[in-house]
C-alpha cells in the first residue's frame, strides 16, 4: 500500500510534492525504533506480514525486516498479549503490543491497570514496565456501538501510564519514538479515520521526538483557546479559520499528551485570552475535558471572561445509523458555533 | 450418534429452505453494497451457511442464541425477519434496533435472538445467562452461542465452558470453525489439535462435525439439543467449514493459500446439498427453483422496504440510553 | 454473626438500644428484595451460605432462605459471573452480580462496559439489562495496590450504566432497593472499612427506598459546601463539626448516587455558599470530582466567592505499608484544613 | 517418568533445607501477628511446603517466577532474602518493596522473583513475557507461573496456556491444587476431573503430582524444566496438596469438612519427609536439628531487623510513579 512505498523510499527521492499520512509516520517510527534499538519489540493480532501487517497496515513490513520473533502475531486474547508485553519488559525488552481497537482494552484491563500501571511502585522501583500500548479507535464508519468508544479519560484516572494522542503525521512520529523510549508504559491513541488523509510533507528523519507531556500551539490567537486532541484537534483548526473570517482569533493547542498534560500550556493561553473551549470525542460527563476545566476554573479564578465551555460525545453508545453517528461527536461547524457564543 | 438424530426428508428440506435463504441474502448483501446504495460493514458468512440451517432446525422459536458480528447467518436461520432486518442493515428506523445497532448488533428477542456482540468471546458468558433462567423458569428452552476458532482461544470461552458444566447448563457452544481468524490460521493461534478436545478441560461432550455436510451437522446438534434439553448440560460442537469471501467485505485474501480456498470452493455445500436433495428424489428442480424464486422476491421486497424507510431522527441519542429518556 | 441475627429479629424486638451496621442494612435489602420479588437472583464468589454467605456476610442467610439455585456461588471468574447476570436479565430476572472488590473489575470491564450498559440502546430498546452489580472497595487494611481502588470515575463516564455509593445503614437499604427494582444497570459500590460501624437506629422496613439520583444535605450550612460521598462523607460530616466549633457551618451533601449526579442540589448549595470543596478517596485527577467542579464553576461563573477545591486520592497506587496509606486518602483533619482555607 | 529426575541424597537434603525455611517462617509468621509486633494480611501456605521446594530445586538463580498472595513459600524456596521479606511484611523501608508492596506484592528480581500478584490468575501471562524474553536472548532460562486450582477457572490461565503452546515457551504453570478457593470446594467450581486434562487443550503435556511427595513432586518439576530448557515447550504441573490454615489469616475454617483436614494435617508432609530422610540414612536427628537452629536464628535475627526498621517518608507517594519522581 502506498504509505509503505513512501516509508521505504527516501523522502529525497520522493516523486514530485511529497506527501505523507498518519499511518506512514506511524509505520516509519516503528521502523526506525526497531532499527535503532535491539531490544525494541512488538506483538498483537495479525500483527506480522503473514497476517498482513496489522488490519490498517500500520506495523507493515516489520516482520519481514525484524523477523517474526521480534514481531509477532498473537492469538485473540488481550490478557495473553498485554501480559506477554509486561513479562518481556520486566525482563529488559520494550515491547509495543498492539491492541486492536481501544474498546478492545476492556477485556485486558487487568493487565494495564492492576499490572503494567503499578508494578514499579508495589516493587518499590526493582521494576518497570517500559511498554507501549498502541491502539485505535475512532467513528465514522458506521461498525456501531463497540468500535468506537473513547476511553482515554479512564487511563488518564490512572496513576502510573501514561496517554497519548496524536493529530498529525509529525506528532504521530515523534510522540510514538518518545513513548517508546519512555521507561514507563504508554497508551498511544491512534484515529482511524485519520489514519490515511494525505498531507504535504516528508516524514520526520529518525532524530524526531515530541516530549511526553507537552501540547503544541497549532494555531495563534487572541480572544477564544481551544484545547482539544486526536482528530477533533483537527476540526478544530478547521474552525479556528472560519472563526478568523469572522473576525475572532482563536488559539488552537493539540494537547497530544492527555495524561500528563501540559497544564502550562494549557493556563498560559487560558490567561491569555480569558475565553475557553474543550473539546474531544469522548464523552462529554466525566471525560478528559472536565479535568482541564475545573483546573482552569480553579487556576484562573476571576481572570476568566466566560465560564469555562466543553463539547464532547453524546451520552450515548456511538450509534450505528450514519445520521444518528454523524449527530454524535462534535465537529467543525458545532466548534465554530460555541466559538461564536464564547465569543459574543 | 443415534440414529434417532437423523433428519428425514422434511426435516431436510426445512434446512435447505434455510440455506436457500442464507445463501440468497449473503449473494445480495454483497450486490447491494457494490451498488452503493447501502453502506455497511459486513462479515460474510458465505461458505458457512449449512451449520446454522441445520442447528435451527433442531430448535424451536422459544430456544435463544446469542451470536457475533458473523451472525446474519444464524439470525436468518432462526426466523429474523428480512424487513427489519434489512432496515437495520441500511440504518433506517423501521430497523429492529431503529438502526441504532446495525449489522454488528442485530436483535429480535421474538425469535430469541438476544444478543449479538462485536467482541470476540463474549456471545458466550451471556448464553449462559440465557441458560441459568431457562433453568430457573424450569423450562427445557436451550441457549446457543456461536463463535469462530478463534475465539476458543480467549479467556471468556474458558470461563463459560467451566462455569456452563459446573452448572450444567442448558447451552450449546457452537465454534464455527472456518479455519482463519481474520488473517490468522488456525495453526498459528491455536494449540488444540481441534478445539472440541478442550472439552475434556470441562467434562463435557465435546464434537467435531463437517459443518458443511446438513445430515451429520444436524444429528450432532440435535442431539446436544436434546442433552441440554434433558437437563444434561452443555456441549461443544466445533464444526468445521470455510468463509470464501475472506474476513470482512474489502478484505483482499491474499494471505488465504489459493489451493485452499480453491477447494473450498469446489466444495460449495449448498449446490452439494441442493444437488443431493434432487438425486436422493426428497425433492425437484421445479420444486426447488420455486423455494428459491420466492426467496427472491421476499428478498427484493425487504430491501425496498429498508431503502424506502426513514432515517432515524437524531433525538434517539436520547432514548434506550436508560429506560427513561434522557432530557435534551 | 451480629448483623445476621440483627437482621432476623425485628427491631422492635431487638436487645435495649438498637444499632445497624451497613452490613445488616445491605443483608436485610437483599432479603427483603428476594422476598419481595421471585425474580430475584444472585451471583457471584462465596456467596451461598455453604461457602460463607460472602467474604463480609453481605448475603449471609440469602441462599439458606432462598435456595441455591437463586443465590449461587460461583468458580473464580468475573467475566462469567458478570455475563450470566446479563442472560438471566434478559429473560427477565434481576439479577445481583457481586465482584467481590472493585479491583476485579477489570477483568470484567468487557461485559459490563459493552454489553451491560450498551444492550438497551444496542437492540433499540428491545432488549434491557436490569442487573445490580455490587462490589466492594476501601483501604485501611494495607491490602496494598492491587485490592483498594476506587474506579467510580470510569463507570460515571460510561453511558447507560448508574453508580450508587452509600454512606449510611439507610441509604444502603434505600440505594440497593432502588437499584434492584430500577430497570438499567447499577453499580452499587460498598465500602469494606464502613461495613461493621455500629450506629443506634433500627433497619428501614421493607417500603423504605432512597431514589436513585438524589443526594442527601446530611448537615446544613451556610459557609461553605461540602460534596462528598463513601466513607469520605462520613469524615466531611465530622470535619464540619470541627469546623461549627470554630464558628464556621458547612454543609454538607452526600452524593450517594454518583451517576447521575444530583446537579440541583449541590448547585442550589453551592450558590448559597458560594464555597465549594469536593472529597473523594479516588485519585483527584480525571477524578469524579472534576465533573462536578468543572459543571458548578460553569454554572455559577462569577458567583462563587471561592475557586471550587478538590481532595482526593494520593496520584499512585495505594500503599501497603500503614504510615504511607494513612496517607494517601483525605481524612477529616485535612478536610477541615481545606475548609479553613476556603472560609479564610 | 526417567529416573535421571529422581533426586540423589544431596538434592533430597537442599530440598529439606528449604521445606524447613518455609515451615519456620510460617509459623513464626502467624506466631508475630499473634503477638501484635507486625500487623499484615497473610495467606498462610502451611502444608504446602514441598512443591516450592522441589520446584525452586530444579531451578537455577536465573530463572524467574511469578507468584501469587499465597507466594511466601515460592518465594523463599527461590530463595528471597530473610531480612528483606520481614522489612517488607512490615511496611518498613528497608523491605524489597520499601513497604510499597506488602505480602501481596513481594519482589526480588535478583532471585528472579519479578512479580507477586494479588489477581487470581494474572500471574501466568505475565510469565509468557518471561519466557518470550528468554526466547529472544537465545537463553535457556525459564520460567513459572504459580498459581491455584480456583485460577484455573479464569480466563487468563487459558489464554496464556493457548500462547505459551503456540509460542513453545518455556513456561512452566505450576498449579498448586489445595482443593479449595477461599471457602469454595473443588467440584463446586471445577469441571474438569482433574486440572491437568486441560493440557489436551493446549497439546502441551499435563502432570497431576501428589505434591506433598518430594521425589515425585522433584520428578515432575525437573522434567518440565529440562523440557522448557531444551525449546520443548510449556508444561501444566497440577500439584495436589493441601492448606492447613484456610484461606487466609483469621479464617474460621468451618467450611472444611472436619475430616478431611483431619486427614490432612496427619498427613503434614514436613515431619513425614524428616522421619524419612532419616529413616534413608541420608541425614541424622542432629543434623536436621542443626539446620532448623540455625534457620530459627536467621528467622530471629530478619524479624527483629523489619522491627528496627525504619517506616517510609511519606514523600514516597510521589516516588515509583513513574521513573520520574512526581512534584510536590
Ligand atoms: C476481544 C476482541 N479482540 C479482537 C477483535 C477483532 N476481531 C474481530 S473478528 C476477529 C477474528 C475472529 O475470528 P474467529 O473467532 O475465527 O471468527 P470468524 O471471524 O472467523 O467467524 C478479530 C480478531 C474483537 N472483535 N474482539
Ligand atoms: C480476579 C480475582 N477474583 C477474585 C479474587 C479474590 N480471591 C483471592 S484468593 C481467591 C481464591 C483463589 O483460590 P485458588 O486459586 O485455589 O488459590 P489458593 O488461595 O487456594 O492458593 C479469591 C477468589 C481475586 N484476588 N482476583
Ligand atoms: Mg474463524
Ligand atoms: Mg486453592
Amino acid at each position: 500500500m502506498s504509505t509503505v512505498t513512501e516509508t521505504a523510499a527516501p523522502p529525497a527521492k520522493a516523486p514530485k510534492a511529497p506527501t505523507v499520512t498518519i499511518l506512514s509516520a506511524l509505520n516509519k517510527a516503528l521502523t526506525d525504533a526497531f532499527e535503532a534499538d535491539p531490544k525494541v519489540i512488538a506483538l498483537g493480532e495479525d500483527l506480522a506480514d503473514k497476517e498482513g501487517g496489522g488490519i490498517a497496515g500500520v506495523t507493515r513490513g516489520l516482520s519481514t525486516r525484524f523477523g517474526t520473533q521480534r514481531v509477532r502475531s498473537t492469538p485473540i486474547a488481550e490478557q495473553a498479549i498485554m501480559g506477554a508485553a509486561i513479562g518481556a519488559s520486566l525482563a529488559g525488552y520494550k515491547p509495543i503490543a498492539e491492541i486492536m481497537l481501544m474498546n478492545f482494552t476492556t477485556v485486558a484491563m487487568d493487565m494495564i491497570v492492576n499490572h503494567a500501571a503499578k508494578l514499579r511502585f508495589m516493587s518499590g522501583g526493582q521494576t518497570s514496565v517500559p511498554i507501549v500500548i498502541r491502539t485505535m479507535t475512532g467513528l465514522g464508519f458506521g461498525s456501531g456501538g463497540q468500535h468506537c468508544d473513547y476511553l482515554e479519560a479512564w487511563f488518564a484516572h490512572t496513576p502510573g501510564i501514561k496517554v497519548v494522542a496524536p493529530s498529525t503525521p509529525e506528532d504521530a512520529y515523534g510522540l510514538l519514538r518518545s513513548a517508546i523510549e519512555d521507561p514507563d508504559p504508554v497508551l498511544v491513541i491512534e484515529n482511524l479515520p485519520t489514519y490515511f488523509a494525505s498531507v504535504p510533507g516528508t516524514l520526520p528523519d529518525t532524530n524526531y521526538r515530541v516530549p511526553l507531556g507537552k501540547a503544541a500551539i497549532q494555531r495563534e490567537g487572541t480572544d477564544i483557546t481551544v484545547v482539544s486532541y486526536s482528530r477533533l484537534a483537527g476540526e478544530a483548526r478547521a474552525a479556528a479559520a472560519s472563526a478568523a473570517e469572522r473576525g475572532i482569533s482563536v488559539e488552537v493547542i493539540d494537547l497530544r499528551t492527555i495524561a500528563p498534560w501540559d497544564r502550562e500550556t494549557v493556563l498560559t493561553s487560558a490567561a491569555k485570552t480569558g475565553r475557553v473551549l474543550i473539546v474531544h470525542e469522548a464523552v462529554r460527563q466525566f471525560g478528559v475535558g472536565a479535568e482541564i476545566a475545573a483546573t482552569i476554573s480553579e487556576e484562573l479564578f476571576g481572570q476568566l471572561k466566560k465560564p469555562v465551555k466543553r463539547l464532547g460525545g453524546a451520552f450515548s453508545p456511538v450509534p450505528y445509523s450514519k445520521t444518528l453517528e454523524n449527530a454524535y461527536a462534535p465537529d467543525a461547524a458545532r466548534i465554530l458555533d460555541a466559538i461564536l457564543q464564547l465569543a459574543s | 450418534m443415534q440414529t434417532s438424530f437423523q433428519p428425514d426428508a422434511t426435516k431436510l428440506l426445512d434446512i435447505y429452505r434455510r440455506v436457500a435463504l442464507l445463501h440468497a441474502n449473503d449473494e445480495r448483501a454483497r450486490k447491494v453494497i457494490l451498488s452503493g446504495k447501502i453502506a455497511m460493514v459486513y462479515y460474510s458468512y458465505r461458505g458457512q451457511e449449512i451449520i446454522p440451517a441445520a442447528m435451527s432446525a433442531a430448535l424451536r422459536d422459544d430456544d435463544q442464541i446469542c451470536t457475533i458480528y458473523r451472525g446474519i447467518h444464524d439470525m436468518l436461520a432462526k426466523g429474523f425477519p428480512l424487513d427489519t432486518l434489512w432496515a437495520e442493515l441500511a440504518g433506517k428506523s423501521t430497523g429492529s434496533c431503529k438502526g441504532k445497532g446495525g449489522p454488528m448488533h442485530l436483535t429480535y428477542p421474538e425469535k430469541g435472538i438476544m444478543v449479538t456482540t462485536g467482541i470476540v468471546g463474549s456471545s458466550m458468558p451471556i448464553a449462559n445467562g440465557l441458560g441459568w433462567a431457562a433453568q430457573l423458569d424450569g423450562s427445557d428452552r436451550v441457549a446457543v452461542a456461536t463463535f469462530g476458532d478463534g475465539a476458543s482461544n480467549i479467556g471468556a470461552f474458558h470461563e463459560s465452558l467451566n462455569m456452563a458444566a459446573v452448572w450444567k447448563l442448558p447451552v450449546i457452544f457452537l465454534c464455527q470453525n472456518n479455519r482463519f481468524a481474520e488473517h490468522t490460521t488456525y495453526e498459528a493461534a491455536t494449540s488444540a489439535r481441534q478445539i472440541a478436545d478442550r472439552a475434556l478441560g470441562y467434562s463435557i461432550p465435546g464434537v467435531r462435525v463437517d459443518g458443511n455436510d446438513p445430515v451429520a451437522m444436524y444429528a450432532v446438534a440435535a442431539e446436544a439439543v436434546a442433552r441440554a434439553r434433558a437437563g444434561e448440560g452443555p456441549t461443544l460442537i466445533e464444526a468445521m467449514t470455510f468463509r470464501f469471501m475472506g474476513h470482512n467485505f474489502g478484505d483482499d485474501d491474499s494471505y488465504i493459500p489459493k489451493e485452499e480456498k480453491k477447494a473450498a470452493i469446489e466444495a460449495d455445500p449448498v449446490p452439494i446439498f441442493r444437488a443431493k436433495l434432487i438425486a436422493d428424489g426428497i425433492a425437484t428442480e421445479t420444486e426447488l427453483a420455486a423455494i428459491e424464486a420466492e426467496i427472491e422476491s421476499q428478498i427484493d421486497a425487504a430491501v425496498q422496504f429498508a431503502l424506502d424507510s426513514p432515517v432515524p431522527d437524531t433525538n434517539e441519542l436520547r432514548k434506550d440510553v436508560f429506560a427513561e429518556e434522557i432530557a435534551a
